[in-house]
Formats: structure tokens, sequence, C-alpha cells
């Protein structure tokens, strides 16, 4: 355990909980499903760090692959259609 | 010209394999196995790592996946010939090196300096795979970013608009050419100036 | 050796970190999820750091499985969340 | 041996220069086009780079083409992820900012 480790750690801990807890308090759905999938990829590195590679692939897949699409999918089912540009008519083409 | 025709009729009936004889159709398709078999077993191999045991369940699936493979995807086929690989790579290294130094100097730079611009570049690539190929390659290098893929043109945004996009593209569009073993014709002169100033 | 290996991969991580802001304040939604799928490419780089520094080859294969589903979400996104294309399909029939 | 190490850690160093390059990129950049230019970049040169240092470092030839696969694969998603929503930024009317530009003071 060098002081490396300690910081790498610290840092990981610290955007772990700080990420949590915004996710949590969002108020927007669309950017609380993009700071889950952030939040995702910090645990599989923790995962990492604790030495079990095989959970950090299982996370990979789940948070990445699998929540992150259905979660998407939800929020988009629950919304208006064209949602995207708010200062801009529909003016495509 | 001659030769544009050429490629283009090599490109149309290389889809259509079944006007060879009975004979040439089976070795070609008994090669092309071969070939799939081996492929797979190098990514077999790169993914286990070398790790010997692994082969005892890898050959096997080996084997199933090149048959799935050929049931699925007999329309999809495209061969990169080598020399136009042995040309492609450096080709491409040295373009994103060169585009990535200019972007990182624009991220870096106190006023991040750009002149964005949209530009149509025809394409001079036939339709299929060799299309999508040069799409994808135009938005891995930076600096440019491939928006919109239509019948006659791809919608590039650049981050400088100032400088010869279109002799860039063009060389792009002639190595992907020469990596699938297609002739394209001749290039037009272009005038090099932003279309939006 | 193992600790420069460390010292860039927290430099990675201060770096992903610092583009948070991006999630939190990007002004459209693809802002926030092109960031999302910065984490993901940035998560291979320290995950490849990392396989080398705690000397777990395995994390090779973690690192694969991101960058084979790093993009899912974003696609997932453009589809399902913005399908601006079917909306003008659907208003010409 | 140490020639080759030396080169290995510049190699990643350089790879860690072109993510923050990226993640600038992406806050100062005015809009979501020139912002795709930035991860793109990431991707193609931050990954590459790295993961060429790493590769000279790799204790076997399967680890090496390994190293080049999950390269290649970055690549691959991230040009069509970048391709998709270029497109349908384009067909939903986000404007583009056009022209000369240079912070603080937007045309």
């Amino acid at each position: 355990m060098t002081a490396l480790t300690w910081i790498f750690d610290g840092l990981l801990t610290a955007a772990m909980v700080y990420l949590a807890w915004s996710l949590l308090s969002e108020r927007d759905l669309f950017k609380a499903v993009v700071l889950f999938i952030a939040f995702g990829l910090l645990m599989a590195l923790a995962w990492v760090r604790l030495r079990a590679p095989d959970i950090a692939l299982a996370e990979a897949a789940i948070s990445a692959g699998l929540s992150g699409v259905l979660l998407l999918d939800a929020v988009g089912a629950i919304r208006s259609p064209n949602p995207v540009p708010e200062d801009t008519s529909s003016d495509s083409g | 010209m001659t030769q544009s025709e050429r490629g283009r009729k090599m490109f149309i009936e290389s889809g259509k394999k079944e006007k060879f004889p009975m004979e040439r159709h089976g070795m070609l398709l008994l090669n092309r196995i071969f070939h799939r078999f081996l492929l797979l077993c190098l990514l077999w191999w790169v993914l286990t790592e070398g790790y010997p045991g692994s082969w005892w369940f890898g050959l096997p699936g080996v084997t199933v996946t090149t048959a799935a493979t050929l049931g699925l995807s007999s329309r999809f086929t495209w061969h990169w010939r080598p020399l136009g690989m042995i040309r492609f790579v450096p080709f491409f290294f040295l373009q994103s090196l060169h585009g990535g130094i200019d972007v990182a100097w624009r991220a870096l730079h106190r006023q991040t300096p750009m002149n964005p611009a949209l530009f149509d570049f025809p394409l001079r690539l036939p339709h299929g795979p060799a299309r999508v190929f040069l799409a994808n390659t135009v938005s891995l290098l930076p600096g440019t970013c491939s928006a919109d893929l239509s019948e006659e043109c791809l919608k590039v945004h650049v981050l400088d608009g100032s400088i010869a996009i279109h002799t860039r593209l063009q060389a792009v569009e002639e190595h992907v050419a020469a990596l699938f073993g297609l002739s394209i014709p001749p290039a037009e002169r272009f005038e090099e100036a932003s279309p939006h100033e | 050796m193992n600790d420069f290996y460390l010292a860039v991969s927290a430099f990675l991580l201060v770096n992903i970190l610092v583009g948070l802001v991006r999630i939190l304040r990007g002004p459209t939604p693809p802002d926030r999820m092109l960031m999302a799928q910065m984490f993901g490419t940035t998560g291979v780089g320290i995950l490849l750091l990392l396989s080398e520094a705690m000397g777990l080859p395995v994390l090779r294969d973690v690192a694969l499985l991101f960058a084979l589903l790093g993009a899912l979400a974003t696609v997932s996104f453009v589809r399902r969340y913005w399908p601006v294309e079917f909306a003008e399909e659907e208003s010409k029939e | 041996m140490m020639f080759e190490e030396w080169i290995s850690s510049a190699l990643v160093c350089a790879g860690a220069f072109f993510y923050l390059a990226g993640t600038l990129g992406m806050l100062r950049f005015p809009d979501i086009y020139t912002r795709l230019h930035a991860v793109t970049k990431a991707d193609n040169l931050g990954l590459g780079l790295l993961a060429a240092g790493l590769m000279l470092r790799a204790e076997s030839w399967p680890a090496m083409i390994k190293l080049a696969l999950i390269w290649m694969l970055a690549l691959v998603t991230s040009a069509t992820a970048c391709y998709l929503v270029a497109n349908n930024a384009l067909r939903a009317g986000l404007p583009p900012v056009l022209g000369r530009y240079r912070s603080g003071s937007r045309p």
C-alpha cells in the first residue's frame, strides 16, 4: 500500500459517494440515468480495486450494457416524443 | 474510366457466386470455410491468451461458430486486399496523429480558436461496405466527423473549414478504395474554400 | 514501475471526474450522453493500466467488455430516447 | 530492456495527454458537433497510444494482440456512436456553430 493507492482509492470512494448522492437527489430523470451509467463504471473500478475482477465483469455487463439501455428506454417511453431541442423549433431536414 | 467500370463490375459480380461453375464454387466455399475457421481459431487463441487447456472447449465452439457464420452472412462478404491494407494502416496512423495534435492544440489553447463548417463531400465509391467504412474512417480521423451518409454525398463536419479538406478526404477515399480493391474515377478539382464564409 | 501506471490511472480518474461537470451542466441531452461515453472510454484506459499495475491480466477481459458495451448506451439513447428519424417518417405517412 | 521501458512510458504518457485534451475539448468546445471531435480523439489516440505502450510490455503474443483488439473494438463502437449522434443532431435541427469562433466572442 503506497501513498498512490491511497490517493486512487480515496478519489474513487469520494467520487462514488458524491455521484450516488447527486443521482438520488436529481429531479431530471434523464440526467439521473446518465449519472447512474457513470456510477456503474466507477463501481466496476471499485470492484477491480477490491481484486474481484469477476464481479467487475458482471458489473460492467449489467450497468453499462443492461441497466443503461433499459433505463434510457424507460425514460424515453415516459417522456413525450421529440424532447431534445428546446431552443429550436421543429426545423428538421 | 474503363478502369473504374471494371472496378464496379468486379464489385457487382463479387455478390453473385452462383454464376461460377460448380467445381469452382465448391473450391471457393471450402476456401472460405477454411479461412473463417482459421480466423476464429486466432480469435479464440487471443481471447484465452494462449491457455492450452481451453482448446477442449474452444475447438467445438469454433466449429459451431464457423457453421453459424456461413449460414448467416452470405451477403456481407468483402475482401480486403493485403497490399491496400499495408498502405492504409500507416496512412491512418499518421493522419490520426496529425489531426489529433491539431485538435489537442485547439483544446489546450487559451481561446479555443476554431472555424467549424459543414461540407458536402461527393462520393466516388460504389454503394456497399466500402462507403460505410469510409464514413467511419472519416469520423475517426480527428478534425473531421461524418454526419450524414446520403445517396451521393457524405456530409462532413470539420473543425477548421479553411484547410484543404476536399483533398484530404479524397486521399482517404482513395486509400479506402485500394483497401477494398475497388477502382474509382479520378478526382475532380474543387474550389478549396469554405462554403459558409 | 507499478507506481508509474498507478499514477497515470489516477490522473485519468481525475480527468473523468473533471469531465463530470459536463454531465451536470451539459445544455442538451446528447452532451450528457457523450460524456457518459467518454467515461466508458477512459474506463477502458484505466482498466488496462490497472491490469498492468496490479498484475491481474484478467482485467483485460473487463476492458474488452467495456469497449464492446461502451457505445451501447449511446446507441440506445439515439434510437429510443431521441428518435427523430422515426417521428419524421410517421408524420410523412 | 531499459530502452523499451522508456518508449512504453512515453507512449502511455502521450495517451494520457490525449485523454486530457479530449476532456478539455468536451468542456470547452462550443457545441455538440465539435465536442464529438474531442470524444473520438480520446478514443482513437488516447486509447491507441496507451494500448501501444502497454503492448510493448505485454508478456505474450496473445496478450499483445488482445490489446490491439480492444483498441479496434473501441474504434468501431466510437465511430458508430459518433455517426449516430451527429446524424441525429442534424436531423433534429440542432444548429451547429459555424464560422470563426473564439471563446468569449460567440458569432
